[in-house]
């Protein structure tokens, strides 16, 4: 029985198999994360207000996103008049693909990634902007004055929020000397203070580069408080208005598996990933939990502060964290400058 | 913060800041004073326990807008506009109330007009304010403010053509 | 530096906003899980009026005076009567309140010189079709008197907890009535 | 630029100023209700916001003229239903007024305590709501949550959660029992922390103090021109206030302070408000030291009222600014004239002059510190 599980494994590992595995993977942990992360923002919204939130459907609402799908699937998908038809039904299609195709390099374990690619970091922010691009084409295409207020907001956003966070992530990738995400865990490993956001020795200020990072992490995937893309005080529900039924569930969906990327990502980058604080408990279970506990921090910012206002977002970007991630930048180059000077 | 205390703002209105409540019966003091007096309008002093405001007049419909203008030099503020329909003398009356931000008075300006063709003069140049509850006024009582910018109708439908308060409209 | 400042006031001011929220979040809820678990209306809720009975009699107070009908603003009150034989007053044969117009004011209520209407308690008013809210307090009132007479013939069924309520309801102090009491009538 | 334009012209013939309409409501999350603000826009800037109301128009004055005053009383309940206690005193004061009733001391006392109560509850709503209005939500839960203390002591002495109808002509419908009175004791003893918590979750983040201050300056000139009052006023430095400048019911009797902030933007708004709720306790904790015994109805009130010909004002300060009630009596039991003059009115009307060259979201936010309630507009 062993033997044969153990040969079934080693097929799986194989070149084809292992690629459908991963491939089903990959989208079921996205699809799961997705949907229950919208129980778990509905929960915790709840609880942050004072109230149980999801009751009903199922013991504690956990069928509730179930329940929220089939409802979503089973409404018509609008096209409203004079929209730009393809790019209309085309852009959710896209929304998903770059984040889908990222995550294959995340390593969730020691050696649990679909892919080991050398330059794995190159290619998550490679894929980035496609997310971008694909809620803007939503939007203009959309033909809906609020959309194309928010094509207009997200394009700025987003393009304000890259530069700090490339600053930022060419800082770690200089630290640790590859784009390699394995590696760049390997090198995190020991207690917590090997992590890259407490190793302080190698660059004073990498505890602002995790905020820098965390913050540009939230403007990215357009949460609170920067959910100018959506800002329904203002812009009813950007560009996501002329969306109905499972139009709308996957912009939405999207948007939190964009979450799982940006926080399994600050997970990677500076929480040491799979590396445990102390040893027990498999590595998987420790950067999941890292990465909760980060998706915790983004709900509860969610369901606490009021949305900026578009130039405060542009001003933050511009004035404080483009020059202090490019201060970090400097700094980290001439530490590692003087520090493997002699070598 | 800044708080004032506005408990007493100007002295010499003692006479009309108002009790609390009225005191029926009271004999009535000795003639009441009338701050408005310098201004070329009739103005009368009125008891404000009675009726709610200090100071009345009645002008010629012409004259609303110089009496808005003499009550904005004085640092009054726009209350509110208002027609009544005085359907047996044949008259539309226009009630202009004033209320003063600072001094705690209130004023009251009237006009009365020909019922068959309700015109009076804006006091929308005065009083930009006024531009609403003039439409309104048009809105309720059909009563045309000449020179006002917009009368398109303003909390009636927009293509409403009837006016609902006046005393012979039955819906 | 005031920048530097600044920007640590405000970090500082964020931080404090998301203790306060935690905070908040490992409290109990405090929300009523609807038709789960529903509220008790106070004594003076005001619903929908109902006609009030003579305890002795078993018969609706309710002389037909009509002044209910006269003190609504809505027009949504109709009472109908007739003199039976051997009584001196009218005694009701229709009271039909039209509930979609009805504003719950009250002024019934207090004009009233008999207090034979009072508020029902009643506040999970649904329905699918209008003609539900055209409510029939005749036939309303003898449904109440059916169920205070069951439960005479069997005191320890369920129905007593619920006609004691029903006693406890006081009509409130019926001011245009002039009836003025001082000290409220709540128990 | 925008769709409705034809593509050659929008590509080729780039106006230098090109602008767009933008239909804000009558449903649409920030006008909170049923208010339509066309918007004459230039990308994010607002060229021209024109507010158009009567969406919800129900012609309150026609009512007027044609029930009773006791049968018109329930009506202003529901001008400004989040505070409807203020508005039935209106009406209650003008009547009284003109027919000279004498409401006894206990009934204007308990109306003072009852109208704070309902004062603080409309600005709790406020603050949830605009919070909203500025995309924070948990905000809107707390004040949800507090208010339903106010709702649950006025449900108890009135029997209704919204549209009270408390006040009659010369008193009260009915007097307040102990479980009120210690139950509002308790109210501002839980409210006073909840308060602190206010200010330093919501008026001491620093991205609420981005987005208020300095944001939607509205002069005090601009408010006397426009006949603004209430907290938009007393936020433009002016301490206009009803219950000091027109002193009504037992407010001489009460110390209390009247917060105006002179920087004029929303921020100072916000302020006001937050301090009026401070202030409302004051009185709240004050009327209910002082509340005597007695009756609460005056006792010859005439059960048919008939004004004496003329006409009659009366103002009271509502949660936002002035309410009067103008009444032309014919020396019937059924007003002449009624004319309610609402603050929102008044105060949304600066909003297009207010508002121009205004970023949207900036624009919101002036829209939202105004405190506007649609029916209160509408009558």
């Amino acid at each position: 029985m062993n033997a044969l599980f153990s040969k079934v494994i080693t097929v799986l590992d194989t070149e084809p198999y292992r690629l459908v595995v991963w491939v089903v993977a990959i989208v079921s942990f996205v699809a799961l994360n997705a949907a229950y992360l919208v129980w778990v923002e509905r929960k915790g919204a709840g609880r942050f207000q004072r109230r149980p939130g999801p009751t009903e459907v199922g013991p504690a609402g956990l069928l509730q996103p179930v329940a929220d799908g089939l409802k979503l699937m089973s409404k018509q998908l609008l096209v409203p008049a004079g929209a730009d038809s393809m790019l209309f039904r085309g852009a959710p299609l896209l929304v998903m693909a770059p984040v889908l195709m990222s995550l294959a390099v995340i390593p969730f374990g020691r050696g649990l990634a679909a892919v080991n690619l050398n330059v794995g970091l190159l290619m998550v922010f490679a894929l980035g902007p496609i997310n971008l691009m694909a809620i803007m084409f939503g939007a203009w295409s959309s033909r809906n004055k609020y959309a194309v207020m928010s094509a207009a907001r997200v394009v700025s956003q987003n393009v304000a929020y890259e530069i700090p966070m490339l600053l930022v992530v060419t800082t770690i990738a200089m630290v640790s000397g590859t784009m390699d995400l394995n590696q760049i865990v390997e090198q995190q490993s020991g207690a917590f203070w090997h992590w890259n956001l407490f190793r302080v020795w190698v660059n004073p200020l990498m505890p602002v580069t995790f905020l820098i990072f965390y913050i540009c992490m939230l403007a990215e995937t357009n949460r609170a408080p920067f959910d100018m893309v959506e800002a329904e005080s203002e812009l009813v529900a950007g560009a996501y208005t002329e969306y109905a039924g499972m139009g709308f569930g996957v912009f939405f969906m999207a948007e939190y598996a964009n979450i799982v990327l940006g926080c399994s990502l600050a997970t990677v980058l500076f929480l040491g990933g799979w590396q445990s604080p102390f040893s027990f408990m498999p590595g998987v279970t420790w950067f999941l939990i890292k990465m909760y506990f980060l998706i915790f921090s983004v709900v509860w910012i969610r369901w606490t502060f009021p949305r900026t206002q578009f130039y405060g977002l542009l001003n933050l970007s511009w004035k404080i964290l483009i020059p202090v991630s490019l201060f970090t930048l400097i700094l980290s180059a001439a530490m590692i400058k003087m520090l493997r000077a002699p070598s | 913060m800044r708080v004032v205390n506005e408990k007493d703002p100007n002295p010499k209105m003692k006479d009309n800041g108002a009790p609390a409540t009225p005191a029926p019966g009271a004999p009535a003091p000795e003639p009441r004073p009338n701050p408005l007096a310098h201004l070329p309008l009739p103005f009368q002093a009125v008891d404000y326990n009675l009726k709610g405001y200090h100071l009345e007049a009645a002008v010629q419909p012409g004259q609303v807008a110089v009496a808005a203008g003499y009550l904005d030099s004085e640092g009054f503020s726009l209350d509110t506009i208002t027609g009544v329909d005085w359907l047996a003398q044949g008259q539309m009356e226009v009630v202009y109330d004033y209320f003063h931000p600072t001094r705690g008075l209130r004023s009251v300006v009237r006009a009365r007009i020909p019922r068959e063709n309700p015109e009076i003069p804006t006091i929308s140049q005065v009083f930009p304010g006024a531009n609403w509850h003039e439409r309104e006024t048009h809105d309720f009582f059909g009563i045309r403010f000449l020179g006002h910018p917009d009368l398109s109708p303003f909390l009636l439908p927009e293509d409403a053509t009837f006016h609902p308060l006046r005393k012979d409209f039955s819906a | 530096m005031n920048a530097l400042r600044e920007i640590y006031g405000g970090f500082k001011s964020l931080l404090i906003g998301m203790r306060i929220t935690l905070g908040q979040f490992f409290r109990p809820t405090v929300t009523v899980r609807y038709p789960h678990q529903s509220l008790k209306m106070p004594p003076r809720y005001r619903g929908h009026i109902e006609l009030v009975g003579n305890p002795e009699t078993g018969k609706p107070l309710c002389f037909v005076c009509k002044l209910c009908e006269r003190a609504c603003p809505s027009d949504c009150i109709n009472v109908e009567g007739a003199k039976l034989e051997g009584d001196k007053r009218k005694s009701v044969t229709s009271y039909k309140l039209d509930f979609t117009k009805c504003s719950l004011c009250g002024s019934c209520v207090e004009v009233c010189r008999e207090g034979a209407i009072r508020f029902s308690r009643d506040y999970n008013l649904a329905g699918l079709t209008k003609e539900e809210f055209l409510l029939d307090l005749v036939k309303r009132f003898q449904a109440q008197q059916a169920a205070v007479k069951a439960e005479i013939r069997n005191p320890k069924s369920e129905v007593r907890s619920a006609k004691s309520e029903l006693s406890a309801e006081q009509k409130p102090q019926g001011q245009l009535a002039g009836a003025v009491k001082d000290g409220g009538s709540v128990s | 630029m925008i769709v409705s334009e034809p593509i050659s012209r929008s590509v080729a013939g780039s106006a230098p100023n090109e602008t767009f309409v933008l239909n804000l409501g009558p449903q649409h999350p920030a006008t909170h209700g049923v208010l339509r603000v066309k918007m004459t826009m230039d990308g994010e800037y607002v060229v021209r916001a024109e507010p158009v109301c009567g969406y919800i128009h129900r012609m309150q004055e026609k009512m007027g003229e044609n029930r009773t005053y006791a049968q018109y009383l329930p009506n202003t309940s529901r001008i400004d239903y989040l505070s409807a206690m203020n508005y039935t005193h209106g009406l209650v004061g003008v009547v009284e007024r003109a027919a000279r009733i004498q409401v006894p001391p206990r009934a204007e006392y308990i109306r003072v305590i009852t109208s704070e109560l309902n004062r603080i509850s409309s600005h709790l709503v406020w603050w949830g709501a605009f919070l909203l209005d500025l995309g924070g939500f948990t905000p809107l839960l707390y004040a949800f949550d507090d208010r339903e203390m106010i709702l649950d002591l006025l449900e108890g002495i009135t029997g209704a959660r919204l549209t009270y109808c408390y006040y009659r002509f010369g008193g009260l419908y009915n007097d307040v029992d102990e479980t009120f009175l210690k139950g509002a004791r308790r109210f501002v003893a839980h409210m006073r922390p909840r308060l602190k918590m206010y200010r330093a979750l919501v008026t001491e983040n620093v991205i609420l103090r981005k987005r208020l201050i300095g944001i939607g300056p509205i002069s005090a000139e601009m408010c006397r021109k426009y006949g603004a009052t209430g907290p938009v006023i007393r936020g433009s430095g002016v301490s206009y206030d009803v219950r000091r400048a027109e002193p009504y019911s037992v407010y001489p009797e009460l110390d209390f302070d009247i917060p105006a902030y002179p920087e004029g933007d929303s921020m100072a708004r916000y302020l006001v408000r937050m301090d009026e709720m401070a202030q409302s306790l004051r009185i709240i904790e004050q009327a209910l030291d002082k509340l005597p015994g007695g009756p609460v109805m005056a006792e010859k009130v005439p059960r048919v009222l008939k004004l004496p010909a003329g006409d009659y004002c009366y103002a009271v300060e509502a949660a936002r600014g002035r309410f009067m009630v103008r009444v032309v009596s014919d020396n019937k039991e059924i007003a002449y004239r009624l004319k309610l003059r609402t603050p929102c009115l008044s105060n949304l009307s600066l909003f297009e002059e207010a508002s121009q060259g205004m970023l949207l979201a900036d624009a919101l936010a002036l829209l939202g510190s105004l405190d506007l309630v649609i029916p209160d507009i509408d009558r």
